[in-house]
């Protein structure tokens, strides 16, 4: 039996003005396990605290009843009390008589009947309240970066600069992800590479960074501070230890004909690549569905260049395991398809293409080295028109494009359409946009001076149809300022597509247990809040994956996550919070209802004996629940059919004992 | 007996991250609703258990409902999608069985709909009267 | 189709007995009548040669018996199953309640079982012997002359709304597996929801105020396979041994139909051990009914690993009062 | 001996309700009988017996004790027994009545059932013998005579009429009230239906249903028995045959928490369930075997053995039909006792 | 008034919900009837949505849409601006009420090089 202490605040006269305060003491003085019952004017103020504090040791109390303001205000407070009491803090309830009360209703009658129900309530439940204590947990000290964009190097590096080590899992034969593909970047147009690569070659000296390239995140187990994951290492058929990427290999490979993802198609590399010039780690890979050798077995010409015997057709791909502490998801996006959108004519000219496609044919390490040539006949295009939310913003069209803004379209279109008059001023450009959105520093003065000084000529208006005619692209669109309906005989159409997650980004939710949106961008703990981190704890978000960023916005949210991070590694043990789930293994049936509504993978199975009837032994699979992954939201306890599944803090018990209380 | 007003007894379960601070905003604003409203603290409206709903009206509440955070913004990502399923299918089944709908509800209410919640309230606590006392689903011996 | 006879069953669990694949026989054994079949185990061919039988009268359920046989068991057991069972079974796998290695399941052809109830109707009491020549059924009895009756009239109701006639489970097939049946089995539950609600309340306040609370409906049925079932376990707040009054009757019947729900397969058992005749299907219809209105069609036990309704979850589901809604412009 | 016209029945029934409250078997919609309160428009079933026995009278499923009331921290008890009236139970079969003989070895001896005892002074039952016996129905193995229901009134329906004999002085009591809607007869009929009853009896195939045995001092032959193994193989443990058993008188005490205090009652148990005559240290029958033993051994082993010889079963065939597995006291005899000599 | 009453009845009898409109006027730049048109399918959404709509009731543009839907195809909001411009259509025609052809009517009209399409276009305007 509970010795409980009950203690009414007037909150001066914010309760006891429609709380009648010495009769709701009263009352609750002939309550079940109530020894000691009193009221106060201000029960938060130190003097108040004190009084709690004397009735613990006086009375002996083993738990309190705080009838006051809101729990959200004031139960950290009190439950401080209590433990500086020498009381558990989580014998503490709290009886809501202020803001559910006292300033809700006119009455003193009414508000002092309701208060002694609530007081009733919250000692019905003190007094199956049991002292809790919060679990630990270990924390390993390594990180895990998915991902080896610009998103990913950031973070990566942050966190190694902190003294960390971690990993970076690129699925590509290189780190740079979409960045490097770029060619300037907006608002300062400094040339992309030039300030990607150096951040790429640091990530691969720095001592505390691993880099997985060309591999995946096969499998996550585990939970905030130990995570074990299982990571593929794609064969490559070239020892990376050994491969000095001279090249000499690729230059004598005699398989030309394969598509150049890098240059999205638009020109072809062999069988055996670098995939650019600056790639890290620069090692050659050997795409096995084009190599003769790995189809069938004829040729063998790289191993016979190779002055490093780096050449390995045996390779197999390789697990590795490695335990984290934190995992930092930053696996980007992909411009969606453009095939669907018949009317823009993409998939029947080659001189439609998309924005990323105009990035190659202006850099210099592009197909054209750099020269702005039209696809299909390498000529010089004088008239250019850019077609902007292609797929963004597109509620009716759920299955070609995406319902939301892409974000970073109006800006790289601003800056396709000042280089391109920049290099070429005998070049016509002309920009279709429905909304011209710039916010970010310097960013409407960039997209202004397009205008203003570039000449670029923006039509409010959006493109109905684009039809190919001889060696023109016929694009019909209106310019609703003039109310006109225009058409451009354009020689090159640029489609600014709109951008969605990587595809592996759902599987990885999965094995991760992180939540997404329905658009399949990573869902963050608090839209406002906790932008970085997933609900998952322990696992955190970098860049594009959470939603449509720029490199600025993908930088800072990268240091962001990586602070993040380091906040969590330099902990040596995890407290975790006491009001968590656990089952009742005598009573767990092991039907896995309560594993599929965890939002958080908190709950495994394992097989365990019991003594069963005469002295015998039975073997069942029971539900365990891991306390420092559990977040205590209480979905498992109703999906559990035999009641074997409960919630600290919240039990079935106390629940019903409120409903007791207040339905008596 | 003497005859007394009919005054309803209503059990509301409130998450605790939006709904019930929507209650608290409430009381901040000063916006009454009736005392007849009690209001149960749960972490998540996806921990009220179909049990808790049929002890309420067993011990004599006339109606109950259930307010969490708006789907999609649950602060356990998912809770309410589950508490949207279970409570449709156990309320129909409650209808089934001739138990008058507008006894049970589920609402959303978000931490900064302190007028909704007490409109939701004078509504329900409304509804609820026009119906009277919960005889379908009473234990008479709760009564004695 | 051909007729499965008890021969047939016999012969296969001889042969599987004695090449040692399996070590126990689940099935039916006979009993004073035609119609009093009880689930039983057979440990050696003699046993089976002696008590085995199937028939109109094998409607139990074997699936549920498998999470207490399995448990300590060396070997597999053979299980015959109805086509229903076969859900059943997988349901159980799903919830991991036995180990599908310990099992060599048979699927068994059905033709529908018999209600003795129903047949007692007509040909009236005193039965002395019940024989099935596939479309019909001759009954003697005490009082009466010898009858012929029709086997479709005296279907038992889950069998007369059969849902399906495929096995989703087996290891080997005795007879052939048929198709799922676009059956009327939610006809009931419509009648019920197009009346008023106080008719309804009516109804059911009839119906459950019959209920002893013997349990069997909860015992036969092989998705309340908990360890310590809520009823039971004093420490729930709902613990309870009798039908006290007209709320513990609801609550009882609520309660268990919810914990099943959507996981239920409308096997039909607790309606047929039902001492009392309650309609508890309907129960369970209903909710199967609604979880396929609101969430799509969805059978429980029609393949393993499937994920309950009640369990899953979509960002546009229906939201509870829109429940009425639906209803009200069904009526 | 009177009698009274199959057709004017309903005057019989207005006769007795308007003195006292008569219940009967009546068809429920599902088409089962059930003892029902009789009012004008309810007719009596012609089913051999209702599901549920009429044990519920006398000793209810659950029955009220008394009550506790808390208010603060002071407790008050109520007693909430209530002064019974007359009441007649009509339409008892032989093997029923016998049924009540089983309980009141049990609530009336010392220390004697208050409960149980008021309701028993107070129910006055007429039995009726049966016409029609059940393949079910093994009464006789028991020694009951379902021609000749032994009650405070036994009666017979005969094809037109019936008839009705006063056996106690409640009875006569009751007979004499219906004077003015019966009229004097003579036994003829009776004897002739006796005889025909008789007849049937005979060609039941539980007929020779071999009881003897089993009876007291037989605890050692077949506790050990290895036949319950298989014999509660599949028992579910639902609490279905103890429930619309006649005779089976187990009971528990629990405690309903109302809010405002708590209400004692008792409420039929069963010796299949595994919580039952659970004890701090546990349970003492925990597997299925030993509580479906228990069972059995009680009405066969047990009772008679603390009963002068009296078997705990009046062979009324209810769990034989309602079984959801389709085990019995009568397959469990077959197989303990004469395996070996089949 | 009488606007507001005319924009509700043209809203509820297209199901068309202006509102969804993000101006960006990929209607318009796809309507083949562009040239023919004073007021053009954005406008239309536009004019509906503010109220504006006595000039279109007035304006031949009503009679010049194809109904060919391009509009409708290539919305990316879904707004169904055709639909719009049928309703106004409709409501000039319920207010005129009498001008309008019979069904049996048509068949006067009719000659053998008319094409079948026009016919049932012709149902389809007139008929309502």
């Amino acid at each position: 039996m509970q010795r409980i202490g009950v203690f009414v605040c007037w909150c001066g006269s914010n309760i006891a003005g429609t709380v009648d305060v010495k009769a709701v003491a009263e009352a609750l003085k002939s309550e079940p396990g109530v020894v000691f019952s009193t009221e106060y004017q201000y029960m938060c103020s130190q003097a108040g605290q004190d009084l709690i504090k004397d009735a613990v040791k006086e009375h002996n109390l083993t738990g309190i009843v705080v009838c006051s303001c809101s729990p959200r205000m004031h139960e950290a407070t009190f439950r401080k009390t209590a433990a500086a009491a020498g009381l558990n803090p989580y014998m503490v309830e709290i009886a809501n008589i202020r803001e559910q009360c006292s300033w809700v209703h006119k009455e003193m009658p009414l508000g002092t009947e309701k208060a002694i129900i609530l007081g009733k309530a919250a000692v019905a439940k003190v007094n199956l309240n049991a002292p809790l204590t919060p679990g630990q947990s270990p924390v390993t000290k390594r990180a895990l970066v998915i991902g080896g964009g610009i998103a990913g190097i950031q973070t990566a590096l942050d966190i190694a600069d902190a003294g960390f080590p971690v990993d970076i899992v690129e699925k590509k034969p290189t780190i740079g992800g979409k960045m490097a593909q770029l060619d300037k970047t907006f608002p300062t147009l400094d040339c992309a590479a030039c300030i990607l690569t150096p951040k790429m070659v640091d990530a691969a000296q720095n001592e505390n960074i691993r880099i997985f390239s060309y591999s995946e995140v096969e499998a996550v187990k585990g939970f905030v501070g130990n995570f074990e994951v299982k990571i593929k290492k794609k064969a490559r058929y070239v020892d990376e230890t050994k491969c000095t990427g001279c090249g000499a290999c690729i230059e004598k490979c005699p398989q030309k004909k394969v598509p150049n993802e890098f240059n999205l198609g638009m020109d072809n590399r062999r069988a055996i690549y670098i995939p650019f010039a600056q790639a890290v780690p620069k090692v050659a890979t050997i795409d096995a569905d084009y190599c003769n050798m790995l189809k069938n077995g004829k040729c063998g010409v790289c191993t016979k260049f190779c002055a490093a015997g780096a050449i390995d057709y045996k390779q197999k791909d390789e697990i590795i395991e490695e335990k984290y502490g934190a995992i930092v998801v930053a696996t980007g996006f992909e411009p969606i398809s453009m095939e669907k959108f018949d009317e823009f004519a993409y998939s029947q000219s080659k001189d439609v293409i998309t924005s990323l496609e105009f990035e190659r044919l202006t850099n210099a390490a592009g197909p054209t080295a750099g020269k702005l040539l039209r696809p299909s006949d390498g000529k010089h295009p004088h008239k250019i028109v850019f077609v902007q939310c292609v797929g963004s913003r597109c509620a009716s069209c759920a299955e070609k494009g995406k319902e939301y803004c892409s974000k970073i379209c109006c800006m790289y279109t601003a800056k396709h359409a000042m280089l391109t008059r920049d290099k070429y001023p005998d070049t016509d450009v002309t920009v279709f946009y429905i909304d011209v959105r710039t916010p970010g520093k310097n960013f409407d003065e960039f997209q202004r001076r397009a205008v203003e000084e570039y000449g670029v000529n923006y039509v409010k208006g959006m493109v109905g149809k684009v039809t190919p005619e001889g060696d023109k692209l016929i694009v019909r669109g209106s310019d609703l300022i003039a109310n006109k309906q225009i058409k451009i005989d354009a020689d090159l159409v640029v489609l600014a597509a709109a951008i969605e997650p990587d595809k592996t980004a759902r599987p990885l939710a999965t094995m991760l247990t992180a939540s997404m949106d329905t658009n399949d961008f990573f869902t963050e703990a608090h839209p406002k809040l906790r932008p970085v981190e997933s609900p998952t704890a322990g696992v955190f978000l970098s860049g594009t994956c959470q939603g449509p960023k720029d490199i600025p916005e993908t930088v800072s949210q990268a240091g962001a996550a990586a602070s993040k991070v380091i906040g969590l590694l330099q902990k040596d043990m995890l407290l975790g919070n006491p009001c968590v789930a656990s089952s009742n293994q005598l009573m767990c049936n092991g039907c896995s209802s309560c594993e599929r509504v965890c939002p958080y993978g908190a709950i495994s199975y394992e097989d365990k004996e019991f003594p069963g009837p005469n002295r015998t032994v039975k073997v069942r699979r029971v539900a365990t629940v891991n306390p420092a992954v559990c977040q205590g939201c209480g979905a498992c306890t109703v999906a559990c059919p035999s009641g074997a599944m409960d919630l600290n803090g919240f039990m079935n018990s106390q629940i019903m004992a409120e409903v007791d209380a207040i339905c008596k | 007996m003497q005859m007394k007003e009919y005054k309803p007894l209503i059990v509301a379960f409130c998450c605790n991250w939006c709904s019930y601070a929507g209650a608290d905003l409430a009381g901040n604003n000063r916006l009454n609703y009736p005392a007849e409203v009690k209001i149960i603290r749960v972490p998540c409206s996806c921990r009220v258990n179909p049990m808790f709903i049929l002890r309420a009206f067993q011990r004599g509440a006339d109606g109950v409902i259930i307010c969490g955070c708006h789907p999609g913004d649950c602060h356990y990502t998912s809770g309410n999608y589950f508490t949207r399923r279970r409570m449709a299918a156990l309320f129909s089944m409650l209808d089934f069985l001739g138990i008058e709908k507008e006894r049970t509800r589920v609402e959303w209410v978000s931490a900064a709909e302190g007028a909704k919640f007490a409109a939701t309230m004078n509504d329900f606590v409304e509804k609820v009267v026009s119906l009277g006392e919960n005889k379908r689903l009473e234990d008479l011996r709760c009564k004695r | 189709m051909q007729k499965i006879t008890k021969e047939m069953l016999i012969d296969k669990a001889t042969e599987l007995l004695n090449n040692g694949t399996v070590s126990l026989v689940l099935g039916w054994k006979k009993g004073e009548y035609d119609y009093d079949v009880t689930p039983g185990v057979f440990e050696s061919v003699e046993e089976l040669k002696k008590d085995f039988v199937f028939g109109d009268f094998s409607a139990a359920n074997l699936s549920k018996y498998l999470v207490k046989k399995t448990e300590k068991l060396e070997g597999k057991i053979l299980v015959f199953l109805k086509p229903c069972d076969t859900y059943s079974f997988n349901q159980l796998l799903t919830e991991h309640r036995f180990d599908r290695e310990k099992v060599y399941a048979v699927g068994v052809q059905c033709d529908g079982m018999v209600d003795i109830e129903k047949v007692k109707k007509i040909a009236g009491d005193g039965i002395l012997s019940v024989d099935c020549n596939g479309e019909d059924i001759v009954v003697k009895t005490l009082y009466n002359d010898d009858m012929t009756i029709a086997k479709a009239d005296v279907l038992a109701e889950r069998c007369a709304n059969c849902k399906s006639k495929k096995h989703v489970a087996y290891d080997e097939l005795l007879g052939e597996s048929g198709e799922v049946i676009d059956s009327n089995r939610f006809d009931e539950v419509e009648k019920l929801e197009k009346m008023t609600a106080d008719e309804r309340f009516a109804f059911w306040q009839n119906e459950l105020s019959k209920c002893i609370r013997c349990n069997a409906c909860r015992d036969a049925c092989p998705a309340c396979t908990c360890e310590k079932c809520v009823f039971n376990n004093p420490n729930s707040g709902v613990e309870n041994k009798s039908p006290a009054n007209s709320f513990e009757e609801k609550l009882f019947h609520i309660i268990r139909a919810y914990h099943v729900a959507g996981r239920c397969t409308d096997c039909g058992e607790c309606s047929r051990v039902c001492p009392q005749n309650i309609p508890l299907h309907l129960l369970n219809r209903k909710f199967i009914k609604d979880i396929n209105e609101f969430y799509g069609e969805y059978q429980a036990g029609a393949e393993v690993g499937s994920r309950a309704p009640l369990v899953d979850y979509t960002l546009n589901d229906l939201e509870p009062g829109e429940v009425f809604d639906r209803g009200d412009e069904n009526a | 001996m009177r009698k009274i016209v199959l057709e004017k029945i309903d005057l019989l029934f207005e006769a007795i309700s308007n003195t006292m409250s008569l219940y009967l078997p009546v068809d429920q919609n599902d088409g089962k009988a059930a003892y029902t309160k009789w009012e004008e428009g309810k007719k009596w079933s012609e089913a051999l017996n209702t599901v549920k026995s009429p044990k519920d009278f006398f000793f209810p499923q659950t029955e009220d004790m008394m009550e506790f009331k808390v208010e603060g921290k002071n407790i008050e008890v109520i007693d909430t027994r209530k002064a019974s009236e007359d009441f007649v139970v009509f339409g008892v079969r032989a093997c029923d009545v016998k049924a009540f003989d089983i309980l009141d070895k049990v609530f009336l001896v010392d220390p004697c059932d208050s409960y149980y005892a008021t309701k028993r002074e107070h129910g006055i039952i007429v039995a009726v013998a049966c016409n029609k016996p059940s393949e079910t129905c093994f009464c006789s193995a028991f020694g009951i005579d379902a021609a000749d229901p032994k009650a405070d009134v036994s009666a017979w329906k005969t094809e037109n009429e019936l008839y009705l004999q006063a056996n106690t002085e409640k009875g006569e009591k009751l007979l004499k009230a219906l004077e003015n809607v019966t009229e004097e007869a003579t036994e003829e009929k009776v004897t002739e239906q006796k005889e025909q009853i008789a007849k049937i009896m005979k060609k039941l195939p539980l007929a020779d249903l071999d009881t003897s045995k089993f009876g007291g001092g037989k605890t050692d032959e077949f506790f050990n028995s290895p036949e319950w193994e298989e014999l509660s193989e599949s028992c579910l443990g639902c609490g279905t045959c103890t429930f619309v058993c006649p005779t089976c008188q187990c009971y528990d005490i629990k405690d309903f928490n109302t809010g405002n205090g708590v209400i004692r009652y008792r409420c039929w148990d069963s010796c299949m369930y595994s919580d039952f005559t659970r004890m701090a240290h546990g349970n003492n029958r925990n597997s299925q075997k030993e509580r479906f033993r228990q069972r059995f051994m009680h009405k066969l082993v047990y009772y008679p053995e603390n009963n002068e010889g009296i078997f705990g079963c009046v062979g009324c065939g209810r769990c034989v039909s309602r079984c959801p597995i389709s085990m019995n006291i009568v397959k469990v005899m077959k197989n303990l006792g004469g395996k070996e000599n089949e | 008034m009488e606007n507001k009453y005319l924009k509700d009845d043209i809203i509820r009898s297209s199901g068309v919900n202006p509102k969804k409109c993000m101006k960006c006027g990929k209607c318009t730049a796809t309507c083949p009837s562009f040239d023919e048109m004073e007021y053009h399918p954005h406008q239309f959404v536009y004019m509906v949505e503010s109220g504006d709509i006595e000039p279109l009731l007035e304006s031949e543009s009503l009679y010049k849409c194809l109904s060919c839907f391009a509009c409708v195809d290539r919305c990316p909001r879904g707004v169904e601006p055709a639909k719009l411009v049928e309703a106004v259509k409709l409501s000039v025609i319920r207010q005129k009420n009498s001008n309008r052809l019979k069904a049996d009517d048509v068949v006067k009209y009719l000659d053998e090089d008319i094409p079948q399409q026009a016919i049932v276009s012709a149902f389809r305007k007139y008929s309502k």
